[in-house]
């Protein structure tokens, strides 16, 4: 059980002792929009209570790591000062992977991780209350909400997460790096109901397999929503899907069936390696597509193919763009 | 040949090409040959956008292992092939229609019969046309 | 006014009669997945008039998402050019109960596609177009189609206009256009009674109980490009992803990219695709240089596009205070708080 | 509505002739399509030149031959279009849609002291206004070309730069930024001409028009060189209002549909591509 009171206290007290101008915040605020937060970025010392933690926290942070990097690269100032990041356990993989992808340094990195039991998104909180909300606050597994004719609904969260809190192994902290945990427990330790969420492609054949991808996937609109937040995807502006240049293109910009084939297939082949299942595509897709039957399955994969999961070292580049010579291959 | 029976097959340079291409494309009409510098080079974005626009398998022959005349073309592109294998397993496309032979150049005999071998391998497996394939509403 | 009333039970006959007039309906409804969508609905039991807007706006069905332009073929080194016209476009449909922000969205795209050089593939969808307004009851928690001056029982754009009660709609014929239909509503119109122009107060009085406190800006129009180089896009573009879902879901996005394919030597065609200002390649001149380089200009283009440039362009928003941005945004970046923080800026 | 033309149709001029101006730059005579209203393009317009299964690309009209019905574009090859265009032989078919924007204010330019502006290949919208003033000897009172390019082999029209020297009331002041060996004329950006400490100065706006009532300047380059521009002519404060510059933004339609040129109000495509130097003070910073 987690206290969120207690937790954003919490944080807020240890951020406002060790920060320094020049630092800057990775958090999360308020964001006026019911029943979600918004990542905030503090770069003074009198911002930091605007810190609120709860189970909307849904974001995951990493993403805009790789961006402050480049801006920085792009004006030649050098990186001042530490850099602390509040996430969620699950978190923490998509930040070491790129620390080891040689995206961020990780030398100006300090994490702090904070006590999670599941996050739940704005769709999960629809289902709950099954009416619009004005408002909703948390404790421990409590929501309580206000309806837009001001009728106060509570609720109780647990079994509501989203799916990827389903998955124990995700929540698990890599022992590779040191980060600051703020909670009641000692460590962090998966307290929620582990659903044992099975990947289609064990349980269908494979027809039944492509048939369900082909449904899922004639509902994408293209909005490359699913590649700008995955903290995996880190060539921003250099992406294969928007080369303007090459003059017989691997992807038109079309909304067919066979380019938006291309495009996933493009993307999962590419952040195969280094995706950490963090879930993001499937929280952000505006089309409610259900990546995860990718991202699980490839998650798997490179655990299979290569021994080990992506995000648990910080200095193994990702098995695609790292190969030496002498190396068992697979 | 049917366009619908396209099998691409990419051929590294350094294999004695000129009479082995000229024998497989006497001996497998279905088969279109590409050649290029190493297979260290093959974008598997490429098998990607072949397979979903109707080709039936795409096959890669290079060098043997630490044959390589760019010493580690086929290594790194083994690695890209499983996770490229993979990924098409994840989308529900049957993973031999992308496969990969290493070989030492001079035996063609052996090539020829992976070939067929691979040929028999996709022959029942669908023509997976998306071009033509009709999106959903909504 | 004409206003008569249709029995909810009575609706399957006109359903019945619109097809046999072969006019394809569209309406809001759940898909096989049970996520609320825009779709073709076959009877009145498939709508799900009594959901919020789905997130997916209406516009896709007028301007499609990808749409041949036209395709060519070469022959003797000449070219021949074949025009693309979807037989979509030319389909008679009826749009059935759009809301007040979803009419005047509609409204908006006509006036934006013609002009100077109208844009004839999608005039022509929109021609072919009945909208049948519904006044609205459901709000979700993120409209405020109030602050950008559309009520929520407004009935401009639309060529019928409903006012749903229990059992029954008040129906009101309003154009030309809607009054086509009259023969599909005529054996099922009840004589409406003197109390019905009631409803139509009630449903203001109580949807605007529960839409979210209206923000003042009409004191700003006209002026909202004086906040072009405060401090406040900094905060929002810090955190702004740059996923492109607010545009792809606005139902007043126009904007499209053009180009080509060529499928084989000699044939090819060209296409057009939903675009959006949030892309950093959408501004991108071939030299390298862009434009608008960093997210906050982006950013600031999409807020300033919306609300300063249509307004000395076209005198109008061009929001309708829909919520969809709001609610797509998965990083919380709330629209209504842009322009309250641009207001606050502007009155320091 | 949808009786109307169809404005994404392209139509198709046949290609005439090809000249090489430098290594990156040929230009292309095209005979306009006969549905094409040649007499009412303007010096300053674009049109929108397709190579069919690659793409679009807005390219300026550097010469109008009203009595041929031909036109005359210069194309750098910077892209897989142009690159694709580049590739075409004389007798072959390019699609052409247009001509669209404004062009340059004709009219009000009638008598005026006209000094161009020109970096590197920005000479090529500039040329249809040389040329016009060939054309129609004493339409201008004056008229100077200043013209800065990087180095010799980014010369383009050499041989109509020639001519154009020998006109009479016509100077043609060139300058390469890169001192090379065999070049004995200025070097330096193509804003020393501005300034009044050059010894090679502009010949208008210090000795013919100091007053600068009746000159205009036209500029067209690369942004950071009309950027440096606006500053020299700040300096000797120049009237904005006299000043008109050619945007160059993406774009994809041509008719203010796709957004793409959007900056502030305008549509570079439908208001532009000219603006006024005192029009740009009031858009965004964002060309």
């Amino acid at each position: 059980m987690v206290n969120w009171t207690k937790i954003t206290d919490a944080t807020r007290h240890y951020l406002k002792q060790v920060f320094q101008s020049d630092d800057l915040i990775l958090s999360y605020t308020d964001s006026h929009t019911p029943g979600m937060m918004t990542p905030v970025v503090i770069r003074k010392a009198e911002d930091i209570d605007s810190i609120i933690l709860n189970p909307i926290c849904t974001q995951n942070l990493a993403v805009y790591l790789s961006e402050f990097f480049q801006n920085d690269i792009q004006t030649g100032k050098p990186v001042k000062g530490k850099w602390y990041i509040t996430v969620k356990p699950c978190d923490v993989r998509s930040v070491i992977q790129m620390m080891a992808d040689e995206q961020i340094l990780k030398e100006h990195i300090e994490l702090i991780v904070f006590d999670c039991d599941g996050t739940v998104t704005n769709k999960n909180l629809k289902e709950l209350f099954k009416s619009e909300i004005r408002k909703v606050d948390f404790n421990d597994h409590q929501a309580k909400a206000e309806t837009l004719l001001n009728e106060e609904l509570t609720a109780d969260l647990s079994g509501l997460y989203q799916v990827k809190c389903s998955d124990r192994e995700i929540c698990s902290i890599p022992a590779v790096n040191e980060f600051t945990f703020i909670g009641e427990r000692e460590r962090f330790e998966f307290s929620g109901t582990a659903k044992n969420t099975a990947i289609i492609q064990d349980t269908l054949t494979q027809e039944e397999c492509f048939e369900k991808v082909s449904a899922e996937l004639s509902k994408c609109i293209r909005c490359n929503a699913c590649r700008n937040i995955c903290p995996a995807c880190f060539c921003s502006d250099r992406c294969v899907m928007d080369k303007p240049k090459l003059s017989v293109p691997y992807i038109t910009k079309e909304i067919t069936l066979d380019q938006i084939f291309q495009y996933h297939l493009i993307r999962f082949y590419h952040v195969a390696p280094n995706c950490t299942a963090c879930g993001e595509c499937e929280r952000i897709c505006p089309q409610g597509i259900s990546l995860s039957i990718f991202y699980k399955y490839l998650h798997r994969m490179n655990k299979h193919l290569f021994g080990d999961e992506s995000g648990s070292s910080d200095s193994d580049r990702q098995k695609l763009l790292s190969y030496r010579f002498g190396e068992d291959l697979v | 040949m049917a366009s619908n029976e396209l099998v691409f097959l990419f051929l590294c340079k350094s294999l004695k090409r000129k009479r082995l291409i000229k024998i497989i494309e006497n001996d497998f009409p279905s088969i279109k040959v590409i050649d290029i510098p190493c297979i260290g080079r093959f974008n598997p974005i490429l098998a990607f956008k072949m397979i979903t626009a109707g080709a039936k398998g795409v096959l890669l022959l290079g060098c043997d292992p630490g044959d390589c005349h760019y010493r580690e073309g086929n290594l790194i592109s083994e690695r890209r092939i499983a996770v490229a294998k993979e990924t098409l397993h994840a989308f529900g496309i049957q993973e031999s229609r992308l496969q990969a032979i290493w070989y030492n150049p001079g035996k063609d005999k052996q090539i020829l019969h992976d070939i067929k071998k691979f040929l028999l391998d996709i022959a029942s497996l669908p023509v997976i046309n998306l071009k033509t394939t009709q999106k959903k509403e909504g | 006014m004409d206003t008569n009333r249709i029995y909810k039970k009575d609706m399957v006959q006109v359903f019945s009669a619109l097809k046999k007039l072969n006019i394809s309906v569209i309406g809001q409804g759940f898909d096989e997945k049970q996520r609320l969508v825009f779709k073709k609905v076959s009877s009145f039991q498939e709508l799900a008039l009594d959901e919020i807007t789905p997130l997916q706006p209406v516009k896709s069905f007028l301007f499609p998402p990808t749409e041949k332009v036209f395709s060519y073929a070469k022959q003797d080194e000449k070219y021949q050019i074949t025009p693309e016209t979807s037989p979509e476009s030319s389909e008679k449909k009826v749009l059935f109960g759009l809301r007040p922000c979803d009419v005047h969205a509609i409204e908006y795209l006509k006036k934006f596609y013609d002009g100077h050089f109208p844009d004839q593939p999608i005039l022509r969808y929109l021609e072919n177009t009945i909208i049948i307004g519904i006044a609205c009851e459901h709000p979700s928690n993120a409209c405020f189609c109030t602050t950008m001056d559309i009520s929520p029982i407004s009935s401009t754009g639309a060529d019928v206009f409903l006012t749903p009660t229990e059992n029954f709609f008040v129906i009101e014929f309003l154009t030309e256009k809607g009054k086509s239909l009259q023969s599909a509503f005529s054996e099922v119109l009840k004589s409406s009674e003197a109390t019905d122009v009631q409803w139509k107060q009630n449903i203001e009085t109580e949807t605007s109980k529960k839409l979210l406190e209206k923000i003042e800006i009409n004191s700003i129009k006209g002026q909202i490009n004086k906040a072009y180089d405060k401090p406040l896009w900094k905060k929002y573009s810090d955190v702004c992803v740059a996923c492109g879902g607010c545009t792809f879901d606005c139902p007043t996005c126009t904007c499209f990219d053009m180009r080509d394919v060529m499928e084989s030597k000699k044939t090819g065609y060209r296409y057009r695709a939903w675009d959006s200002c949030s892309f950093a390649s959408f501004t991108l001149h071939a030299s390298g240089h862009n434009p608008r380089n960093t997210k906050m200009d982006r950013l600031r283009q999409r807020i300033m596009h919306k609300y300063h440039y249509t307004v000395t362009n076209m005198q109008t928003w061009s929001c309708t205070g829909c919520g969809r941005c709001v609610r797509v945004c998965p990083v919380g970046i709330n629209t209504r708080s842009i322009l309250k923080d641009i207001k606050e800026a502007l009155h320091e | 509505m949808s009786n109307q033309p169809n404005h994404y149709l392209p139509s198709f001029g046949k290609i005439l002739e090809i000249n090489q101006e430098n290594t990156l730059i040929k230009s292309f005579v095209v005979s306009a399509p006969d549905s094409m209203q040649t007499a009412q393009v303007v010096p300053g317009q674009f049109f929108q030149l397709s190579a069919l299964g690659y793409g679009e690309v807005p390219i300026s009209i550097s010469e109008i031959d009203y009595n041929k019905k031909t036109l005359l574009f210069c194309i750098a090859n910077t892209g897989a279009i142009t690159a694709k265009i580049h590739e075409m032989q004389p007798g072959d078919e390019i699609g052409i849609r247009g001509p669209y924007g404004n062009g340059f204010p004709i009219a009000a330019l009638k008598g005026k002291n006209i000094v161009v502006v020109a970096g590197g290949i920005g000479l090529v919208p500039l040329r249809s206004i040389i040329h016009y003033s060939l054309m129609n000897q004493g339409y201008f009172n004056y008229m100077e070309v200043l013209f800065g390019a990087k180095s010799t082999a980014d010369f383009i029209y050499r041989e109509e730069i020639k001519q154009w020297r020998l006109k009479p009331d016509t100077t043609i002041k060139v300058t390469i930024d890169n001192p090379e060996k065999d070049w004995n004329g200025n070097v330096g950006f193509v804003t020393n001409f501005l300034q009044d400490k050059c010894p090679d100065h502009s010949e208008v706006l210090y000795n013919i028009d100091p007053s600068f009532k009746n000159t205009v300047v036209l500029v067209v380059g690369p942004p950071v060189m009309y950027k440096n521009v606006f500053k020299a002519l700040e300096k000797i404060e120049f009237p904005d209002k006299q000043v008109f510059l050619s945007l160059e933004n993406h774009m994809k339609c041509g008719i203010g549909k796709c957004g793409h040129c959007n900056c502030g109000e305008k549509y570079v495509c439908l208001d532009g591509p000219i603006f006024s130097w005192l029009e740009m003070k009031s858009l965004p910073k964002e060309y």
